[in-house]
């Protein structure tokens, strides 16, 4: 982890308020899926935390959904500027070395796991995903989970793309929900309360948010509680946890 | 150039002091630790706390509002694993932040041993527990009561850390000072509190919290100037720095130590810029010696 | 919608109250005067003051400080000149920054009889000035005293403004409302020191200013709840407002009406686009009555 | 007086700092020399107060030095953005029916003189401009002044640019020091200090500074101290004041 300005190559806008970023680091890091950069703003104190959505040789891609003010700084953003960034940060995700994974990811939850279905299927693993938004289009990155995955199925609120209903209410009919070694899960908070109470056998690893300070063990700011009735650092034990260990 | 400050017999390579909250225990970014006067650990209690639910933070552009709760490993597992695991030779200050006068005695007494201590932190002053902290610090009778019982248990440089939260701080630092303090800090977090309008409820898991940051510098500025007036005791600043001007400002109004914590979260390495900018700040004018800015304000 | 307010047995449209200092004498900007529940005066003293020597004002992106020192045409030309020309039905409060009791007596009784005038915000907490302000309101024994001979002598709405500077604002309230004022003004500016490090000098002609701004919001609420729970008189926020979210948390905690200050230095029409929110903001919720948020903070 | 959303038309640099900016308004203004705007930006609470430097049709020009962070904010502008402005404020220039009148601008303060200068010769009176900044890079606006004066004088503290020397020296060696019927000054507070004491006959008009709050009579920051003892407030009873009038 170190400090580095990181200049951006490229800004699209997915769909309404969610941006990607494709950004150039002078030193190249080596960076695991469910790695996450803190990223200084001009309008916040703070830096926010954003999750690496891909890289692909030595740039790497964050994509924004503008839920405030930071996000709202990042999505002015423009080629050519210099971001701020601190990272890569966080345990990220253990890569197995074999089984049939699934990816479940709601809304901008199915950012981080882009650069995930990436590794595993570089790796030769089989991997599926269930990609879910409220609309069609607040769904991103579905044509590069296609050329990723073995199969993709997507889901909306609203049917508007793929099936209708919510994403835990559409794994249950999915072959994968009963064959799968194990599930890697990103989505807000009512979407993981839900899959927790799907009760599914094998383990669930869960990219978990919260509200951090300075997102580098410093600060004890990014608590999440663990079943134990203590507490853990998204930051520092995670962000990636499995899901049965934390009480949401 | 000299960074130097010697306060209560102790001497500082420079008057920057890590916050305590704001860099844990210490025990990553060394490279940082290394280069500042002294670390103040993290808020350590009798037998540890869990911490407050979350969201335990929030922001604006110059705010900062924590409600950490003192989250802390305990006594216990400091002085065993912590302490031994430290890897630099910057002083190390324990906060303290206990519930009784006991609490505080206990901890003293036990960490009063530990070769690796250079000293301690009386925290009479959080916000962000229930018991303890800040109400003790709103008596000037308390603060007399833990300083001078912590005072006769031992013979290494005692700060107290006091609060301004419905209290009348010029007080309670006379207090600490004639209870034998070898420092006042000042100040702790403002209290605050956040509304979840939508849901009528407080923001923070904990109902409320604590304000840091730059937007808190000329009111915690004020502050060390009017307690200056009122004690000899040398004052450690700590509210809102974020440059190398603002630590010598806090110098000029008669702070002899200057304490960096919300910005650490921002930047780790923030002292290190924060150093770069007083030592070009001092050759622009052709000074010297830092520690002679110290209450150097005219009127 | 229903914006409006009563306290004490006066009608208020809707909570907003233009804050003391910020809007002048009520001669200009009519128009958003018109659309406001109350305007408060600039603090008026027996024979007028010249005010503090420039510079008097000063800012980041979250803050201000100001040492305008009460400058004002005093009690007579305020009488005579300003009152007879005000084009607004209003209701005006006139802050009184008296020096000794005696002279809030005079101006209370002299002003009490004119018409124009609704009721008096009794300043016991300016930071700038060198005597009055709030020393008198960091005592809670003064707070009483200059309070029930107000009470005495008139019966329009009597409202104490109150400091949190070296003292606990929960006595002084306390004393306020057993002295029988109609509200507590909470809070007025936090003591500030800006430092002209490179001249070793305070940046503000008057040495010293306050502190007012968004960035305080968070420790006035927090304030302003905690002073709720110890007083049933009616509590008046006045600290960072600059939305009509600010004005919605502050009615939650415990507020009445919600002083608006610095922001009207940034656009005299602020409280227009407040209004607006905090209609589009009950629309939302399809809610109807305003006073029905106050105090419904849950814990 | 209003407030408006004023379009950037055209920024050029004019110096080390120094900035110019032309902008179109909505609802064009009727504007005296002298006169300024208030300008939000959205890195300091309040607004910045920025003098009218030119008008040509119902475009205004504003010209800018960087002193601190709101200057800094707005020497990033670019053409095609917008800027919220309140004004224009204050009193302005009384402008003369007849005399021979001369410009003293120093620095940052030449600015606020080129409109007047447009708006007298535009009356067909005399004037003539001696204008002064430290070195030759930030002497701005020489050549409008040309067009529009009949004798313009610079100088320079180190000689780069025309006479070597503080305005103040030149001043006293120049023919209309003595057969101006009134004086312009604006500059920096030394500059109005030394040609107070120079102790002109004619009346010499200053425009000056204080910091202020709101720039509209509401706030009593702007005090300037006047030779009654009391202050006067820079933005409702000036800017522009009679030097004599006023301690400095
Ligand atoms: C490890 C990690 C990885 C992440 N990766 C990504 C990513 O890849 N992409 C992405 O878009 N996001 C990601 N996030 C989330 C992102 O960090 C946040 O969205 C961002 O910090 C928000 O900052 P902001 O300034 O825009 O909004 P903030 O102002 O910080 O607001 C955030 C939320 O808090 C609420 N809030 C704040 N104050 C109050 C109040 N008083 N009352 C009620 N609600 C309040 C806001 O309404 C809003 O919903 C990640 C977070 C973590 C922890
Ligand atoms: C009527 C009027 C017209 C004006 N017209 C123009 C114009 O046309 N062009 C133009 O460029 N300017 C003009 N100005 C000046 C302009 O308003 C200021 O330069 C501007 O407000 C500065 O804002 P800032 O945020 O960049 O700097 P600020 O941060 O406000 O700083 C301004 C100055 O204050 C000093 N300062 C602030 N805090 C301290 C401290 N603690 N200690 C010591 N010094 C401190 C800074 O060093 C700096 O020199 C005008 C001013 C007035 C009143
Ligand atoms: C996240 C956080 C945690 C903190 N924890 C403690 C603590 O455990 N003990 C303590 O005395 N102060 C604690 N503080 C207060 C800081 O040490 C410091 O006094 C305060 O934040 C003001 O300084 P600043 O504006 O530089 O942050 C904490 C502050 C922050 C922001
Ligand atoms: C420029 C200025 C002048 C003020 N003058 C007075 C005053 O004369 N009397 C008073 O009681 N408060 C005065 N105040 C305090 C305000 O009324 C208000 O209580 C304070 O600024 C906090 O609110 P805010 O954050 O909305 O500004 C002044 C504040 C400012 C910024
Ligand atoms: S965010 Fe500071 S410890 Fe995790
Ligand atoms: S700046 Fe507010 S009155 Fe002049």
């Amino acid at each position: 982890m170190r400090k580095q300005k990181a200049r951006i190559c490229e800004h699209t806008e997915l769909g309404p308020g969610l941006h990607s970023f494709w950004l150039e680091l002078p030193e190249p890091d080596d960076v695991r899926p469910g790695q996450f950069y803190e990223i200084k703003t001009a309008v916040r104190f703070l830096r926010r935390a954003i999750s690496l959505a891909d890289k692909i040789e030595d740039r790497l891609r964050f994509i924004i959904r503008v839920v405030g003010p930071g996000t709202e700084w990042m999505s002015g953003l423009k080629p050519g500027e210099n971001l701020d960034i601190i990272g890569p940060l966080g345990k990220g995700v253990k890569i197995p070395e074999e089984g049939s994974l699934t990816l479940l990811g709601g809304g901008i939850g199915i950012a981080p796991l882009l650069y995930l279905a990436r590794v595993l299927s570089g790796k030769g693993l089989r991997v599926n995903a269930l990609l879910a938004a409220c609309t069609r289009e607040e769904l991103i990155c579905t044509e590069e989970f296609g050329s990723l995955c073995s199969e993709v199925v997507t889901a909306t609120d609203d049917g508007s793309c793929g099936r209708k209903g919510l994403l835990t209410q559409v794994l249950p009919s999915l072959q994968c929900y009963k064959e799968s070694s194990a599930f890697y899960a990103c989505g807000p908070e009512p979407m993981l309360k839900a899959l927790k109470e799907l009760d599914i056998q094998s383990p669930v690893y869960a990219f978990l948010e919260s509200r951090m300070g300075c997102g580098i063990g410093l600060c004890m700011g990014c608590a999440i509680k663990h079943t134990d009735g203590g507490y853990r650092r998204v930051c520092l034990d995670g962000p990636v946890f499995n899901l049965e260990d934390i009480t949401l | 150039m000299n960074f130097e400050i010697i306060l209560a017999g102790q001497r500082f390579a420079n008057p920057l002091v890590l916050a305590s909250g704001t860099f844990s225990y210490g025990l990553r970014y060394t490279h940082v630790i290394d280069r500042v006067g002294a670390i103040v650990t993290k808020g350590i209690t009798v037998s540890g706390r869990a911490g407050n639910p979350p969201p335990r933070i929030w922001d604006t552009a110059e705010t900062v509002v924590n409600s950490v709760g003192l989250e802390n490993v305990g006594l216990e597992r400091f002085s065993q694993e912590i302490l031994p695991s430290l890897r630099f030779s910057t002083p190390v200050y324990v906060n303290l932040a206990g519930v009784t006068t006991d609490d505080f005695a206990m901890m003293l007494d036990s960490l009063g041993k530990e070769e690796r201590v250079s000293g301690f932190e009386l925290n009479l002053s959080c916000p962000n527990v229930k018991e303890g902290g800040q109400s003790i610090g709103q008596s000037a009778s308390s603060v007399a009561e833990v300083t001078s019982v912590c005072r006769k248990l031992t013979a290494k440089p005692l700060w107290v850390k006091l609060t301004s939260n419905f209290c009348d701080v010029r007080e309670t630092a006379v207090s600490a000072a004639e209870a034998g303090a070898d420092a006042v800090v000042l100040l702790n977090t403002l209290s605050a509190l956040l509304i979840d309008a939508g849901q009528r409820h407080p923001f923070l898991g904990a109902g409320s919290g604590g304000l840091s940051g730059p937007a808190i510098k000329p009111y915690v500025l004020y502050v060390v100037r009017e307690v200056s007036k009122v004690i000899d005791t040398p004052i450690i600043a700590s509210g809102g720095v974020v440059s190398g001007l603002d630590v010598i400002q806090y110098l000029l109004a008669g702070a002899s130590l200057v304490q960096v914590g919300s910005v650490n979260l921002q930047d780790p390495e923030a002292c290190l810029r924060i150093l770069a900018e007083i030592e070009k700040w001092l050759n622009e004018r052709d000074l010297k010696t830092l520690a002679d800015l110290i209450g150097k304000l005219e009127d």
